[in-house]
């Protein structure tokens, strides 16, 4: 039996890890209920936030679970719950919108691979563990992005507030705006 | 009394303001009291064009009966009205159409309220541009005038109004267009960051390769209105569209706008653009002369006729300004105001027509003279001044143009004077089948003018006469201004 | 009175008249016929005055009327023995015409407005004659023009009338546009006053050709030839010459005393008068005064020939007055100071009486053919037929005539080396003229009712019934009787005026003495004799055929009946090139312009459909097309 | 594997254009919200990523990362309610049921 290096672990880690992520992404996207497009989405995101993790970057991957899987998965699930069920019936699915998707999806792709691998970017640099600390995260926030930092936090308040509105509006559109409409 | 010497223009631009308001103030049931207060309004701004008139000092070029008030001074923008020689004629224009409009309108009964209302703000724009010398103000009064005409055409005309009303607001809109750059630019690129014209046509400002730009959509922009070929279409159609009095006002005081902008502020302004783009302006003028006059010949419908035979006459002022020179500007000027009265009374006479014909197919009438001899006296009075009879007051415009392009352009010159046979043509055609020939049953028992519906016509006629006797009478308010615009143009390389 | 005063009441005194009736007056005809006979004779007494009392280095006063920096132009009166003789030939002429109106309008419910624009017509014709300015007198000779376009148009209500009044406008005006500019040019290429103003004063103009002044190319030619060839224009125009006379036989629409009027001494008169008044202008350029020569003598020629045939009375006399027009037109530009206008004068007074008797022949007949008032009337008119006789006489050129003693002044004039085929056609057209003349005073006065009417083509006669009035006896029918006995007698004696014309004008009394004993008068009495003759022998005498010699050549007389298709050939220019030029502006207008304006409009139409198409409402379609626009963005960065 | 830059922005991409093709074909608008979600996640790795490797310091790439994260979260909690509102007007959650936004 070979010897396991820390560094083949992780790298087998990794691939998995990658694998795990890709699989979960197209489970979320080709399965054709919602829910289990949840599902694989869930796999997805608990893989990114491993090569996060790997990556060296605790807190995002940490922040990337809490949000990505306790926030917006779990919104996801609670939105899915009150349309009704026939709404998760399969949707149809022809060849004409599939191989257009598909084209456009890889086209581009390919397009930013081009562009990323072109770039001439150092491989690699030293790992600094005081910079990786949420200490120095947390400092940038409140000093070089400050302002960024408060524009976000608008953001986030102005979307809790028009979500609960746009959420609220429970009634029936006016017969008016339908002739409006027509 | 002292208040109205000093603010005598400002008067005369609040008369139709609060004409504008007083109609707002009156129940749109009681007509007869709109139309009174209408009549009256229109009355005090005649009245006060024609005591400008009298007080206007002939021997300066200078501004006079200033008023400034600065307005938003970062912008460089200034309240300031005031006239000389060239804008003195469009007043008193303007006032005297607008007085024997209303009048003519006297029978109107559908929407009186609105009607009078946008009348109002129509003319209120057009004294505005007459005796704004701050281009943002011209601008502004430009727009005032131009819109109500929209309105004015689509509620109240006749043939084809919606295609019409919605053409000439394109058009117009489209001038403005490239108006509104070219006005930022004389601002701008004058480095004075001012739209105050004196100041700006004071500076002599060395415009560089922006000239010729600015110069061109000026040149486009305000031309547009004054129906240069080949953007005229717009007005024969609204012409026609138009009722009786809009139609006098439009062909009478709006095109007016278009050539006094150019005169102005293209003139004035940059004087050697103006001289660089002479012979583009003259050829143009002579195609709008000619072909208007053609154009005119075979139409079938009286107003058709006389909306193309202002192309044609638009094309005489043009020429004029195009020459340069003190005839030719003063025959373009006294063509602005000749021409303006004389279609006002054409429009006027056939709208008479129209009202009890309901018609206005020239094969259709006939034999009117027997049966209206005043409505048709009227027509010929004005189709006489169309063709350049003596004695009538476009005779001397027509003259003092020709003799100046004969000047500057041997063959322009020919060419615009056989454009007056062409428009003897066509209006003596009119008049031998409308007017002339045997009685037809159809009209035997059609009504004359009436005593007062005749007045507004005798005022326009007499206005003719008068100047056609008396043309010093104008050329002598004139000449200083002229001669002071004609020696920046010489100075000009 | 000064002159200036009486110059003034002379043009205004009629004027007022006309500016009264558009005031109002008009709604009292009877008003309105005294005042204009007043001012009439006013103007007459005016006219005869300033030639009476006229200083021998003559009068001007003038006053600028328009001003601008580059030109000037002056109102005022210009006295000179050739404007005092004019003026009073026009004011006697038009208070005959206004006094015999009062007999043939005396029923014409539009009385009033007769009255007044013949007034207008006048006070233009007087200001014509007097003007100091040349733009003065272009105004005046426009306003000639309007005046008798309402004068010829007067019973509008006949479409025949309107078409004939718009026809002599429209030719006329196509006359003025080359006087126009002549005008101009004259008025660009005079001496700069003090002042740096142009301006046209007569007297300036003819100064100025006199110091050669206006010597210098124009166009390549000389001043003189271009300025002179354009004024010529609008005097071929007015005076009817050829290719712009067809006008003048279509006038006869309009009330026969207006044509009096119109063929004496206003109007056509005017044309010649402008050509006597700028005489050295137009004798400065041997090509301008040969160019005039040659039409003058081509439509001497041509319009006697259809006077030779045409069956209508007034129109043989309009026919008549386009041909003695020619030979006023050829006495002036073959360079005689005299001759033409001579004959100006003696025509006035002989034409109008021939005028004057056609209206009681045309009255009592209710008819203007020849043949039909010979049967009618007939000698039975006394004082009709005593202006026919003295008129037609006066006409053919019977020796000590007026008209012979004034043509002879003028064949004596061409009687020289240089001028011979001119000579020959003027002798020619004598010959014809004494042709028609006889036969129109043959056919009238020697018709029995025996004789019999040949084939004769009635159609011809448009002119049948010239005035609706009722024929009415009594006071109406003196008045015409009465003048026109009176301009016969004075016509008698006019042709012995000559020298007193001449020392008038400031010439020599030997300019308009005949030689008797010279060959040529004995060749223009032998062409009287041959063209008299023959129209005697084919009218005249008893048992005469009645039908003349050219019948004999039926193409021919077509051709002269129709007035050489002349008309055809006007109506070709305006249904060929005016109307094709207006079809195609119409063309241009509605296909080229408008429709490339309504494409733009529809162009920004479906333009917006198409931007319109895009919001497909598909939010995959949004995002495919926001991925295609970052691609090519993308795309284009890394190209680099 | 090797632990190299290159690997990580493939892997970037292709969880991109899995999250783009999501989006691009389905029709429910919570399986197109998740593939944009799949997008935000593969822009987060990105991030990172460069920041482990290319960065002078490594907290700029985090602190845009986070910043990402709340824009998804906004751009969420957004996107559902609106879901939401659809469903009760439209009573469906289809993408096709909202062609009538076209111009």
């Amino acid at each position: 039996m070979p010897e396991l290096s820390p560094e083949t672990l992780l790298n087998a880690a990794l691939g998995l890890l990658i694998v795990m992520t890709l699989a979960g992404a197209v489970l979320a996207v080709t399965l054709r209920k919602v829910f289990h497009n949840l599902l694989g989405f869930g796999l997805s995101v608990i893989g990114g936030a491993g090569v996060t993790l790997i990556l060296g970057s605790e807190f995002v991957a940490l922040m990337q679970l809490l949000i990505f899987l306790g926030g917006i998965a779990i919104a996801m699930v609670f939105a899915v719950m009150m349309s009704t069920p026939n709404e998760q019936a399969e949707e149809p699915r022809s060849a004409g919108a599939v191989i257009p998707a598909i084209l456009l999806g890889l086209g581009f792709t390919a397009l930013i691979c081009w562009a990323m691998l072109d770039g001439n970017f150092p491989q690699s640099s030293p790992y600094v563990a005081e910079a990786w600390s949420v200490k120095n995260i947390g400092l940038l926030l409140l000093t070089d992005y400050e302002l960024p930092f408060e524009a976000i936090s608008i953001l986030l308040l102005a979307a809790i507030i028009g979500s609960v509105l746009i959420a609220r509006r429970t009634r029936e559109p006016e017969p008016s705006e339908e002739a409006d409409r027509g | 009394m002292a208040w109205l010497d000093s603010h005598l223009l400002t008067s005369i631009l609040l008369c139709p303001v609060i004409g504008l308001a007083l109609t707002a103030l009156i129940p749109a049931s009681r007509t007869g009291a709109i139309k009174l207060s209408a009549a009256i309004v229109s009355g005090i701004s005649c009245a006060l064009s024609i005591l400008l008139w009298q007080r206007f000092d002939p021997s300066t070029s200078r501004l006079q009966f200033t008023e400034r008030m600065e307005w938003l001074p970062d912008l460089g923008i200034t309240y300031i009205v005031g006239i000389d020689g060239l804008s003195l004629p469009m007043v008193l224009l303007t006032g005297i159409v607008f007085f024997t409009g209303v009048l003519t309108m006297w029978e109107l009964e559908n929407r009186v309220k609105e009607y009078f209302a946008f009348t109002m703000a129509l003319v209120a724009g057009v004294f505005g541009v007459f005796i704004s010398q701050d281009l943002f103000f011209l601008f502004l009064f430009y727009e005032l005038a131009v819109l109500p005409m929209y309105l004015l055409i689509a509620i109240w005309g006749s043939t084809r109004r919606e295609y019409a009303a919605m053409k000439l607001t394109l058009f117009l809109l489209a001038g403005s267009a490239l108006l509104f750059p070219a006005l930022i630019g004389l601002s701008h690129y004058s480095g004075l960051n001012t739209f105050d014209l004196t100041l700006l046509s004071d500076a002599n400002t060395d415009w560089g390769g922006m000239g010729i730009i600015i110069f061109l959509f000026l040149y486009l922009g305000f031309g547009v209105l004054a129906g240069i070929f080949p953007f005229h279409t717009w007005s024969p159609v609204g012409h026609v569209a138009a009722p009786t009095a809009v139609s006098m006002l439009h062909a009478g005081v709006l095109m007016k706008l278009g050539s006094y902008g150019v005169l102005r502020v293209g003139m004035q302004v940059m004087p050697e653009e103006m001289v660089r783009w002479a012979p583009l302006i003259a050829a143009l003028a002579v195609c709008n002369i000619l072909y208007g006059a053609f154009v005119a010949l075979g139409q079938t419908d009286l107003k058709y006729v006389i909306g193309y035979s202002s192309v044609s006459h638009m094309g005489v002022v043009m020429l004029g300004l195009a020459t340069m020179s003190a005839a030719g500007i003063s025959g373009a000027v006294f063509q602005m105001f000749a021409h303006g009265i004389m279609t006002a009374l054409f429009f006027s006479s056939i709208g008479h027509i129209y009202d009890h014909t309901h018609t206005r197919e020239i094969s259709r009438l006939g034999g009117l003279f027997t049966t209206m001899p005043r409505a048709s006296t009227v027509f010929i009075i004005a189709g006489m001044a169309g063709i350049g009879v003596p004695c009538l007051a476009s005779f001397w415009a027509e003259l003092l143009v020709f003799i100046a392009a004969v000047k500057k352009w041997p063959l322009a010159g020919a060419l615009a004077i056989f454009g007056l046979v062409v428009s003897a043509l066509f209006v003596l055609r009119v008049v031998q089948r409308s007017f002339f020939g045997p009685e037809r049953d159809d009209w035997k028992d059609m009504p004359d003018m009436g005593n007062f519906m005749a007045t507004p016509r005798v005022i326009l006629a007499a206005v003719l006469l008068l100047f056609g006797f008396a043309p010093f009478l104008m050329l002598d308010q004139l000449a200083a201004s002229v001669d002071a615009l004609v020696q920046v143009l010489e100075a000009s390389p | 009175m000064s002159l200036s005063q009486w110059g003034l009441l002379t043009i205004g005194a009629p004027l007022v008249t006309f500016v009264l009736f558009l005031l109002g007056v008009g709604r009292r005809p009877t008003l309105t016929v005294a005042l204009s006979l007043t001012t009439a004779a006013l103007a007459c007494a005016g006219t005869w005055a300033m030639a009476i009392t006229l200083p021998e280095a003559g009068y001007q006063a003038t006053t600028p009327w328009a001003a601008t920096a580059d030109f000037s132009i002056h109102l005022g009166i210009r006295l000179t023995g050739l404007s005092t003789a004019m003026g009073l030939v026009v004011g006697t002429i038009h208070l005959l015409v206004q006094l015999y109106s009062l007999g043939y309008m005396a029923t014409d419910p539009a009385q009033a407005r007769y009255f007044a624009v013949l007034s207008l017509f006048a006070s233009a014709m007087l200001s014509v004659v007097y003007a100091a300015d040349l733009i003065q007198t272009f105004i005046a000779w426009e306003l000639v023009g309007l005046s008798s376009y309402l004068l010829i148009g007067f019973w509008n209500f006949k479409p025949s009338a309107a078409q004939a009044a718009k026809k002599a406008f429209i030719m006329t005006r196509f006359g003025d546009l080359g006087l126009f500019l002549g005008l101009a040019l004259l008025m660009l290429n005079m001496p700069v006053e003090a002042g740096g103003a142009r301006n046209l004063l007569i007297a300036l103009i003819l100064e100025a050709v006199a110091n050669n002044d206006l010597a210098g190319n124009l166009f390549g030619y000389d001043q003189h030839t271009v300025i002179g060839l354009l004024l010529l224009c609008g005097i071929v125009g007015k005076s009817a010459q050829f290719p712009l006379h067809s006008w003048l036989p279509d006038a006869m629409e309009g009330p026969t005393p207006v044509s009096a009027l119109l063929h004496s001494a206003t109007m056509v008169a005017a044309g010649v008068y402008l050509f006597a008044l700028l005489q050295p202008l137009f004798l400065a350029s041997s090509i301008t005064s040969t160019v005039a020569l040659g039409i003058a003598s081509f439509t001497a020629v041509m319009a006697a020939g259809v006077a030779m045939v045409n069956p209508d009375m007034k129109r043989v006399l309009a026919w008549s007055s386009i041909s003695q027009l020619s030979f006023m037109l050829m006495g002036l530009a073959a360079g005689s100071e005299v001759a033409g206008f001579f004959h100006l004068v003696t025509h006035a007074g002989f034409k109008c009486l021939l005028f004057l008797s056609a209206g009681i022949f045309i009255h009592l007949a209710h008819s203007g053919d020849l043949t039909e008032i010979g049967r009618k009337v007939g000698s039975r008119s006394r004082a009709a037929s005593l202006g026919l006789l003295v008129g037609a006489a006066s006409l053919a050129g019977v020796p000590a005539m007026a008209g012979f003693m004034s043509k002879e002044v003028i064949l004596a004039q061409l009687h020289q080396p240089g001028y011979e085929g001119f000579y020959w056609l003027a002798l020619l057209g004598s010959a014809m003229t004494a042709y028609y003349a006889t036969r129109m005073a043959a056919v009238i006065l020697r018709s029995d009712s025996a004789a019999v009417s040949h084939h004769r083509d009635t159609e011809q006669t448009k002119q049948e019934v010239d005035h609706d009035s009722n024929h009415q006896g009594g006071l109406a029918d003196s008045i015409m009787a009465m003048t026109v006995v009176g301009l016969a007698l004075v016509t008698l004696g006019l042709g012995w005026l000559g020298p007193q014309l001449a020392g008038h004008l400031g010439l020599d009394a030997e300019l308009v003495a005949i030689d008797w004993d010279s060959m040529g008068v004995g060749l223009a009495v032998t062409a009287l004799l041959a063209g008299g003759g023959l129209a005697w022998y084919d009218y005249g005498r008893t048992g005469a055929y009645r039908e003349g010699f050219l019948s004999g050549l039926p193409a021919i007389e077509a051709m002269l009946k129709d007035g050489w298709h002349m008309d055809r050939c006007w109506r070709w220019v305006s249904d060929k090139i005016i109307a094709g030029l207006t079809l195609s502006a119409l063309f241009i207008d509605r296909r080229a312009i408008d429709r490339s304006i309504d494409g733009v409009a529809d162009g920004a139409r479906s333009g917006g459909v198409l931007a319109a198409s895009l919001q497909s409402g598909r939010l995959q379609w949004y995002l495919s097309l926001t991925l295609a626009v970052l691609a090519v963005a993308l795309i284009l960065l890394e190209w680099k | 594997m090797a632990e190299t830059l290159g690997s990580y922005l493939l892997l970037s991409s292709a969880l991109f254009a899995v999250g783009l093709f999501g989006v691009l074909l389905r029709r429910n608008l919570v399986a197109m919200l998740i593939g944009v979600e799949l997008m935000l996640n593969a822009v987060i790795i990105n991030l990172v990523a460069f920041a482990r490797f290319a960065g002078a310091d490594p907290g700029n790439g985090q602190v845009f990362a986070l910043f990402v994260i709340g824009v998804a979260a906004a751009e969420a909690a957004v996107g559902l309610s609106i879901i939401l509102t659809v469903f009760k007007a439209r009573g469906a959650i289809s993408v096709d049921r909202l062609e009538e936004l076209s111009g």
